[in-house]
């Protein structure tokens, strides 16, 4: 079973030379940590960044200067700036490679549910609806079950949507799957020491799986 | 040129009056008209509607408004870090209106460029989309959303000068060119104001035009929400 | 009767303190050189600039530094440059004051031609249609007569429209008219010497004028 | 970052095949990509739709292109200054679709900023009305114009770094950041290349993600239309 960082490093194993890519808050924001080396990518930050640096060091905080979570962070040599409808032009139009967000539910057609829980939970979409309706390539990052052990990979999300059948892979603790065209769940990989039966288990989306599936790699 | 300048916020906020709808520039905390906030405050105008991406937190940015209770509505995208906020929301005592982040900047474009509407695909098959036009285009869908109709937009620069014309720094940008575009009467409170043609017209990211007053405002707190840092290794 | 100086000089009587200018190529233009000292205008040209200066001095013309008419110009202190979606973002959000344009032919009920001959010119039409459907405040500079004594302010257009209903004042080397909401020319002045009968001859389309209607004024 | 350096134009238009549809920065002669121009011409590639507020001069621009013939169709707001183009138009060798020059500017934008059309109220009334769909907001009636699709985007910067990032100078910038943001594939020549990080992140207008090569031009001849001067006094 992998912790926050392992998901972290399993998807950035799907971050390819030259990609553009948008990491957003939680697990994703991670990802920036386990990017190979010699791979050139550029994080994009919705709120009018291209080429996201690292955190600053103490003392170098600038509150100018921050990224989509509102979290301190540095350009790097080759960054730009820009304006908010520019930025969401750019994530329109697709000049981003790849989306990575997190998500309460995950349904088996590509449905997704991460900014609301009525009566309890209201913070906004943000940008993630922006993100999961254009973007062409979308990974989420997300908890397989919730505490109470209840799978959130569904046969449909129950709670309010943030888009419609748009996300095609999902990586949790507990395995990497793709969603299928044509709807379900399908186990591309386990995380080390989980069995497919388990993942079955957890899973109450319709899932395909092979009994031989590899376990992922994560060196 | 023309000269855009007057005193202070008190000045530039004088004919804010009480339901106006108001834009304000910011993305959390970073890049927010502090000066016309603290001015609005003073001046305890009521029932305003106001667009902006967050909502500040509870004792700073639109917050300050919140716990004033001078806001009847807020059109925001994100506003998780305000528990006043949630708390007059979840009491009925706030309207408020989420949208698409995208969307929000996009119908503040809108309303600059002269575009009575834009599409996007942003919130399509949502609780976003209810009530809305869809129409398909090249076999995606897309929502019609209109531009804001806003009164006045209230932005924060780093630069400007008498002309109006405006230069942001870093991240603070955000929504802040988008809405001095879309005000019907756009105040700019700036840190450093100066005399026209001392600013490269090459750089200015805000012409004067869209830029109705301007002042240089004082006391820039500048707070951070989320102090991240990494070692000296 | 006026020459074209002269139609431009009445046209600079109209310019009030504060405005954002927007001049068409021709006569339009030669309205900056009698704006009145001590009012504040701000000239915009529409291939993205505002705060169009003077000529350049001889020897100092910058290639990149040009006007809507390709004229080398310079910039003002406060001087603005951006590129063409704003410039007709600010045309289209009726941020310009003022619009003076040139035309071919007016109609009575404000539609307008300039910008194609069938068969024998083939211009285009550049920003003139986004200007006349997009400003509050239209002020056509142009001749009320061809050379072969035909009027050019007529019942409604022959040549191909620029467009419609929009045009609510016009200036001629014979007269300043208003176009009136419900329709027709209404005299507001006579160019000095000229008569309201000669007027009346040379305007096609309907035209309201009162026996007594003043000469202008252009000092 | 990621390098988006060519050799020079040669390189940077090597895909660009007979019937392609590329879009060409500047207005009138002023930020015109002169090199891959020249190199189009070079290469002799013929049927192009080009997407250009102006069609150059007899000898100069785009101009060239049309003297050998390489240009099926132009879609252009202005084509005034061209004797050639007449000539072709008016003999029916070229196609020539004239639209308002906002219209062209915004249709650019909408590309970029993935808008599948966008509404103006330029043309209504008129022949550019024929054919499209009306629609009245606030009593008002536009145009609803759809995004242009263009397979290559030409654009002349000033300056440009490896990452793609662009400045222009002056009103050399006029359609080049609109264009940039449309093309599929964007080619960006410019006077002067340097290093990622040697441009400063708040000047820069068109962010390199948009850019997908970069080549540092050559012999630039920015030729001037109207050459108007005042005396020294």
């Amino acid at each position: 079973m992998l912790d926050k960082n392992g998901i972290a490093k399993r998807i950035a194993k799907e971050i390819k030379d030259g990609y553009y890519v948008n990491l957003g808050i939680g697990i994703p924001t991670l990802v920036a940590n386990y990017i190979p080396e010699g791979i050139n990518v550029v994080l994009q930050s919705e709120n009018g960044l291209l080429g996201m640096g690292p955190f600053p060091f103490q003392g170098e905080e600038d509150a100018d200067m921050i990224n989509a979570g509102k979290q301190t962070i540095t350009t790097l040599p080759g960054s730009s700036i820009f304006d908010s409808a520019m930025s969401f032009g750019m994530i329109r139009s697709q000049k981003i490679d790849l989306t990575i967000l997190g998500a309460m539910e995950v349904s088996e057609n590509g449905d997704i549910a991460n900014w609301k829980i009525p009566g309890k939970m209201v913070k906004g979409m943000g940008g993630a609806m922006d993100l999961v309706a254009s973007a062409k390539n979308i990974i989420v990052a997300m908890q397989h079950i919730n505490k109470a052990g209840e799978s959130k990979l569904l046969p449909a999300c129950t709670l309010p949507l943030t888009g419609v059948n748009c996300i095609r892979k999902v990586v949790t603790e507990l395995a990497v799957l793709d969603i299928l065209p044509e709807g379900g769940f399908r186990l591309i990989e386990r995380a080390p020491g989980v069995s497919v039966d388990f993942i079955r288990q957890s899973t109450a989306g319709k899932l395909f799986a092979d009994a031989d599936v590899k376990e992922m790699e994560l060196n | 040129m023309i000269n855009k300048k007057v005193s202070g916020a008190d000045e530039a906020i004088r004919d804010i009056t009480d339901g106006k709808t108001l834009m304000l520039g910011g993305f959390g905390l970073c890049g927010i008209p502090e000066n016309c906030i603290a001015a609005l405050v003073k001046k305890g105008v009521k029932a305003l509607t106001c667009i902006s991406n967050n909502a500040g937190v509870d004792d700073f940015g639109i917050g300050l408004m919140l716990k004033t209770r001078q806001v009847k509505k807020m059109i925001s995208s994100y506003v998780g870090e305000n528990a006043e906020f949630e708390r007059q929301l979840l009491s009925g005592e706030l309207e408020v209106e989420l949208i698409p982040q995208g969307t929000l900047a996009t119908r503040c474009m809108a309303a600059g460029y002269g575009m009575p509407a834009i599409f996007t695909p942003a919130g399509v098959g949502t609780e976003v989309a209810e009530g809305k036009e869809t129409r398909n285009f090249n076999g995606k869908d897309y929502l019609m959303e209109y531009a804001f109709d806003a009164d006045f937009a209230l932005v924060k620069a780093w630069k400007g000068d008498t002309a109006g014309n405006l230069i942001f720094r870093s991240t603070s940008r955000n929504f802040n060119p988008v809405m001095a575009m879309a005000g019907k009467i756009t105040i700019a409170e700036v840190e450093e104001l100066v005399e026209a043609g001392e600013l490269d017209p090459d750089h200015i990211h805000t012409p004067g035009v869209y830029v109705h007053r301007i002042f240089q405002g004082r006391d820039y707190e500048k707070r951070i929400e989320q102090r991240t840092t990494r070692p000296r290794s």
